[in-house]
């Protein structure tokens, strides 16, 4: 278990971390994010130990790793960290994945099986004997993760670890992480700046801003119910509509915004200023003239805007305040979407979270 | 080469380290080492090469010698690093003895110093009383320093405080009107073979002693202009470490090596000296010249006890 | 510029006849000198990396006083060395004065600044993501210090080869120290500082090539390894 | 223009490109995609002359760029190249982004206002004084960017510019080279991994794989018609189905593909063996008791698998065949799928999309 | 170690007394020490860079010899230039032997290969990538030079460093060539080897004290130029 408490750092004037809080369970697969600089790599640096805390501290199974008098060594042979821009020794792919095994005076034979299986796993066997100092962007990367994980760490930190990669290859990885925390039970700490990565990978996600979590949560949590329009915008909610409640029935609050008023669950009372988050795939498509829509919310309004976006497509719709929804691209055929089409869109109260301003 | 005892470090280091100096106190099977320090411009010649060989077969003793400037030279013998001192400079030694540090001085060979220069002379020295030379090449060397000049050792060598000597002699007081006189006198600050190199170079006098001279002289233009002079005498002399002040040092071998410089057969060794090689011996024998060089005679004869 | 040709001839001659005074200086000089490189390099390396890997108050004056040691000349490390080893001095019991001991002690001390510096600079080319990739494996103050070493090693073995060119080809320290002694101290630059006094021109090149030979084998076989 | 003519190129015994061919057209976005480790860095630092082919030419506006007896400079300074890893010069951020312009020997008040403009853009005002050395890993992609563009080439390279951002500032920046793609026409020649982004900015993507250009086209044409299996399966089709052309009749095929049959639009002949491509999210997920579907392909499957995939769900389903498809979170509640849940799956025969074998 | 004590005292004493010789000989050792190393680096920089920066049949050997030319006795490198320089050889006729002038060649000589081959480490501690963006970023060869010299500029001072100490605590060649002529071609070390040998310690000690303070000023020089 790593707990983080009140962690601060800063670098002279420039402070990154105020007061980071959070406990890391073992055996969880934890995804840190958050806008680039925010701290990812700097809480990672700390976490082993290769930087010290302005402030707070950092335990491992209940033991400060900072504390004075303490052997940062024994902290660190517990865990094992890839680097964003993984460093390779001058020496073969071989003898860079076994630096940390010789170091733990492995037998050689073992090494030799583990690196087999491990460039097997990521993909690159038969690159032994090659100089790691050639390797390409993302061969390297893989390199590096081989060279963590083949130590066997209780806790294992990834700092981006595939920003490099191809979906193929990050495939791979990801399928490797996954399973060495099911079937070994490692704690797996990771950096990620892909949104998809942190939902797939991760038991829970914690969303650094401003020096501290903004959110800790479940994917669903952090995606679903952003704590705040900052976290949501950050997620991808491109939908925030500020507002303030006019009244609250049973639970079901109208929010009127910019001239159009919305309708959504939450228990906040009348007058309060919030914003209101609808993830854009939550919002449906109808042409003009559809009727009997089932949902509380339904606006008209015209495209303004088409994009692919991978197997969707990003619809901007102007209904006095602008929308954005993402649609299959057969829907879109289906309702001859282009800009200048009058459409109506609907979603429903539940879709909407409501977060106080 | 000797050749039988070369002790490399790593063939003999706690051999080195355990008996660096071995002392008196040795048994008389044991070879034993005398460490000299001489003065380089007898070292130079090859003489005590020739000696060693000869003395570390007769005494089984190994001896090890040091050459270095007079003024080193005298400086390990007053730490008491070496054994036994070879110098050719009757003032800095009668000080020395004054101060305790040495003992049994004797004069084992002497010859003379040189003045040499270009062999077209254009001070036109050649033959001139030493006093005179050097009288005339300061005046030529003032009105024209381009073509008259002089090279000093400027070391403090014995060498040097010769020319010191001669100068004064000459009526000079050396620091006022040599020293920084002009461009013509030239304070070289080098050993012997440099100064000579130098002088030939700027095509100047200088003063060298003997050996130094015939052994370069075929490297270099300069010519022997003035030869004779008592001024020019230079007497070789050995004494050994007082054990009194540097308990430690080599009493009983340094001795022997002593009484073996004057002994006859040796003294008739130094008159051969250099004549196989140069046509001309490198050193007079101390031994029935001891009025010549004005010194008593047991200096010369008298084994040392 | 007859002389450089007599003196090759002469080196020639020396090294094929295997002159056995010329075998004996050269052999001295080698062990002298590569014995006093290894344990000046057992010195620097870490020295070098301990201050180059620790902050501490001092640190970058410390630096520049090891820079400025690079200027200390051999006659004051022979002289210093001299006053502590002679009969009387601090250390006169060792009674190693004039050994090759002493040389080696000599040469050590002459060379330490140079390697110490050299390698605070090569430590100081090694990227710091490495040296964190270092750190996070797992390693110990010794393996930590094994990986930078290696990872700078081409800088490192330079330093490696400057130290010992300037330990075989110091003359200053190693004729105070050792005294030139033949058959005893007498190695490769006191013996070419003493036939160019005596104006051996021809002798004094043939040595200074014998010398340059041996440092060539020398850093072949140290690149070689290097290689490895 | 860039024309690429049998570009090959080997590192030692390691052979990287065999026969590339190409032409960028002036004032076009082409994204490489391709493996890790297809080349797609080499191929770009050829063009940026710093490294020679093994073999074929290379041609900047007609002339041979690595022609003996050419001037590598005058190429080199019309083009501007983002490094993978950006290396930081160990001076200030201002003095890394200067440090083209003041080759150029640009006046110093120029280069001011320039930084100043491009640190605005990358969002990163204020960090003039910074080291270089000190920036994270998003950060100092960034500055690289901006070291390129304030130089105002004709042609830009970017190997992977946005692998280690975060979606809100990869947004800045692929506003940026749109932005200047349009503005100033300038050519961009990207490798990017993220499969979108080649969607979102390309004119035209390349595929690069085993040595060659697999296949170039329009973003749509390279993910909808995947020119063979391989390209298929690296832009993300995951439903590749190995069959035979048992009949076309009108140029509508029948497929006969382990136990099922799918109709498709394709002019192969009976008797072809070839690939039929479905995309995900080309599959539409019925109940089983769902009737009256329009769909030429319609089968029976249970969901064997649900994970989240960002606004989408992505199921698994067997239907003697695997298939995946993708559906909004929505659908997949509507329909109330969960793993074992019987299922119909349809698809046009339009959708099918079949390569030869 | 009374002598250490005199020494310091003497130092003190010639250096506060402002003694006219003493600042004539540091004077000229300072100029001709640094004109020397300021030559060899003009030459090192881009010689080594060129060396590090082409391939070449050869390059490794060349290499080797450089760095084995570390080991060159300055006596060496000062009997060469004299059958040079002295009146009957080649160069004779620029009658330079026994200046300042000589010496300055000399001690450039000495130091080139030094400066070369630690120039080579140096730059080749830059990585890749670096140079790769330099070229990248449209540099000339010159411009392409002044960066990545930037970028290794800690390694490069250092070895300017090494260069400048090397000369002005060198005395071999200084001596051969410049003669040791008091009030022309005395500097602080052949001062101090004429001090040794007349055994005045503590005037040897005296200048050697002097010698390394001027050292320390110039690093001091040069790294707070560094840091700028
Ligand atoms: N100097 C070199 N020597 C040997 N092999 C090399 C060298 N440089 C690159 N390679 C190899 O060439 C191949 C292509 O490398 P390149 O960097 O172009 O790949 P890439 O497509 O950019 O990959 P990535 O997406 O991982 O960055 C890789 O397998 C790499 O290992
Ligand atoms: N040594 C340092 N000195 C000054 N500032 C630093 C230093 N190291 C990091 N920073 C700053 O701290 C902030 C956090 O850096 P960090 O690398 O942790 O960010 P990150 O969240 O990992 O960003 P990215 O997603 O871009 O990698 C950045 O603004 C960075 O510039
Ligand atoms: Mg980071
Ligand atoms: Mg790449």
């Amino acid at each position: 278990m790593i707990e983080l408490r009140h962690v601060a750092k800063n670098f002279g004037e420039k402070v990154v971390l105020t007061d980071v809080n959070a406990t890391i369970r073992d055996g969880e697969i934890f995804a840190i994010i958050g806008p680039s600089g925010s701290g990812k790599s700097t809480l990672l640096r700390l976490i082993n130990l290769l930087d010290t805390p302005s402030g707070g501290e950092i335990l491992l199974d209940g033991a400060a790793i900072h504390a004075e008098r303490v052997s940062a060594l024994a902290f660190r042979r517990r865990m094992a960290m890839v680097f964003q821009k993984p460093a390779a020794f001058n020496e073969s792919v071989y003898d860079n994945i076994a630096i940390g095994l010789r170091m733990r005076h492995v037998p050689e034979a073992e090494i030799r099986e583990k690196i087999t299986a491990a460039l097997e796993v990521i993909g690159l066997s038969g690159y032994e004997m090659r100089k790691a100092k050639t390797l390409s962007g993302g061969e390297m990367q893989r390199v590096a993760i081989a060279r963590a994980v083949v130590t066997d760490p209780v806790v294992l930190l990834l700092d981006e670890p595939t920003a490099n990669l191809d979906p193929v290859a990050t495939e791979a990885i990801e399928d490797l992480v996954v399973r060495i925390n099911r079937e070994m039970n490692q704690t797996v700490v990771l950096s990620t700046h892909d949104m998809l990565q942190g939902q797939r990978l991760a038991h829970r996600i914690g969303v650094l801003m401003d020096g501290v979590f903004a959110q800790i949560g479940t994917p669903r949590e952090v995606f679903a119910m952003p704590k705040n329009r900052h976290v949501a915008r950050f997620v991808g909610i491109e939908n925030i509509i500020e507002g303030t409640v006019r009244e609250n029935r049973d639970g079901v609050a109208a929010i009127a915004a910019g001239g159009v008023t919305i309708a959504a669950v939450t228990p906040l009372a009348p007058g309060t200023k919030v914003c209101a988050c609808i993830k854009p795939e939550d919002i449906t498509i109808h042409l003009a003239d559809g009727t009997g829509i089932s949902a509380r919310n339904v606006l008209s309004g015209r495209v303004t805007g088409v994009k692919a976006y991978g197997p969707l497509n990003h619809l901007t719709i102007d209904c006095g305040i602008p929308f954005t929804a993402l649609i299959t691209w057969k829907s879109a055929e289906d309702l001859g979407i282009r800009v200048g089409k009058a459409v109506k869109i609907s979603f429903k109260a539940s879709a909407v979270h409501v977060v106080e301003e | 080469g000797t050749g039988n005892v070369t002790p490399t470090p790593t063939a003999t280091p706690t051999e080195a380290a355990t008996t660096p100096l071995p002392t008196t106190t040795a048994t008389p099977a044991e070879t034993q080492t005398l460490l000299i320090a001489t003065t380089t411009s007898l070292y130079d010649t090859g003489l005590l090469d020739a000696l060693k060989a000869d003395f570390e077969k007769k005494y089984n003793a190994k001896v090890d010698i040091i050459s270095a400037g007079t003024g080193k030279a005298l400086g390990y013998g007053e730490n008491g690093d070496v054994d036994v001192m070879m110098v050719h400079d009757r003032t800095r030694e009668d000080a020395f003895l004054a101060a305790g540090y040495g003992l049994d001085r004797r004069v084992f060979a002497y010859n003379f110093f040189i003045v040499v220069g270009p062999a077209n002379d254009p001070a036109g020295i050649k033959n001139m009383t030493p006093e005179k030379a050097f009288t005339t090449i300061r005046e030529k060397g003032l009105a024209d320093p381009a073509t008259v000049k002089f090279v000093s050792r400027g070391d403090d060598s014995g060498t040097h405080s010769k020319e010191k000597a001669i100068w004064k002699s000459a009526g000079f007081n050396y620091s006022k009107d040599i020293q920084k006189s002009g461009d013509w006198y030239i304070e070289a600050g080098t050993g012997m073979g440099a100064t000579l190199v130098m002088a030939d170079e700027k095509q100047a006098y200088t003063l060298s002693d003997i050996g130094t001279y015939l052994a370069s002289k075929d490297k270099i233009s300069l010519v022997p202009l003035v030869e004779e002079g008592d001024v020019l005498l230079n007497v070789y002399s050995v004494m050994r470490i007082n054990p009194a002040k540097h308990p430690g040092v080599n009493v009983t071998i340094a001795k022997e090596w002593t009484n073996y410089l004057i002994s006859p057969e040796t003294q008739k060794t130094i008159a051969e000296f250099g004549v196989d090689k140069y046509g001309e011996p490198l050193f007079y024998p101390a031994a029935g010249n001891w009025e010549k060089i004005g010194v008593n005679q047991s200096e010369v004869e008298e084994p040392v006890a | 510029m007859g002389f450089i040709i007599d003196g090759i001839l002469e080196a020639v001659h020396l090294i094929v006849t295997l002159d056995p005074d010329v075998m004996e200086i050269t052999a001295l000089s080698l062990a002298v000198s590569l014995t006093a490189t290894v344990i000046a390099t057992l010195i620097a390396v870490p020295f070098g990396a301990a201050i180059q890997f620790n902050d501490f108050p001092g640190k970058k004056v410390l630096i520049q006083v090891i820079q400025t040691l690079y200027s200390l000349p051999t006659v004051i490390v022979g002289l210093l060395l001299f006053l502590l080893l002679t009969r009387h001095g601090p250390l006169g019991f060792l009674g190693i004065l004039f050994t090759p001991q002493a040389m080696i002690l000599a040469q050590m001390i002459l060379i330490l600044p140079i390697m110490t510096g050299l390698t605070i600079t090569a430590l100081s080319g090694v990227d710091a993501t490495i040296r964190d990739t270092i750190l996070s494996l797992g390693a110990t103050r010794l393996q930590f210090l094994r990986h930078v070493v290696r990872e700078a090693r081409f800088a490192i073995l330079g330093a490696v080869a400057l130290g010992f060119g300037r330990a075989i080809s110091e003359v200053g320290a190693a004729i105070l120290i050792g005294g030139n002694i033949y058959g005893r101290t007498r190695v490769l630059t006191t013996a070419i500082s003493l036939n160019t006094s005596q104006w051996n021109i021809g002798s004094s090149i043939a040595l200074g090539i014998i010398l340059l030979g041996i440092a060539l084998v020398v850093n072949t076989v140290v690149t070689i390894y290097q290689q490895r």
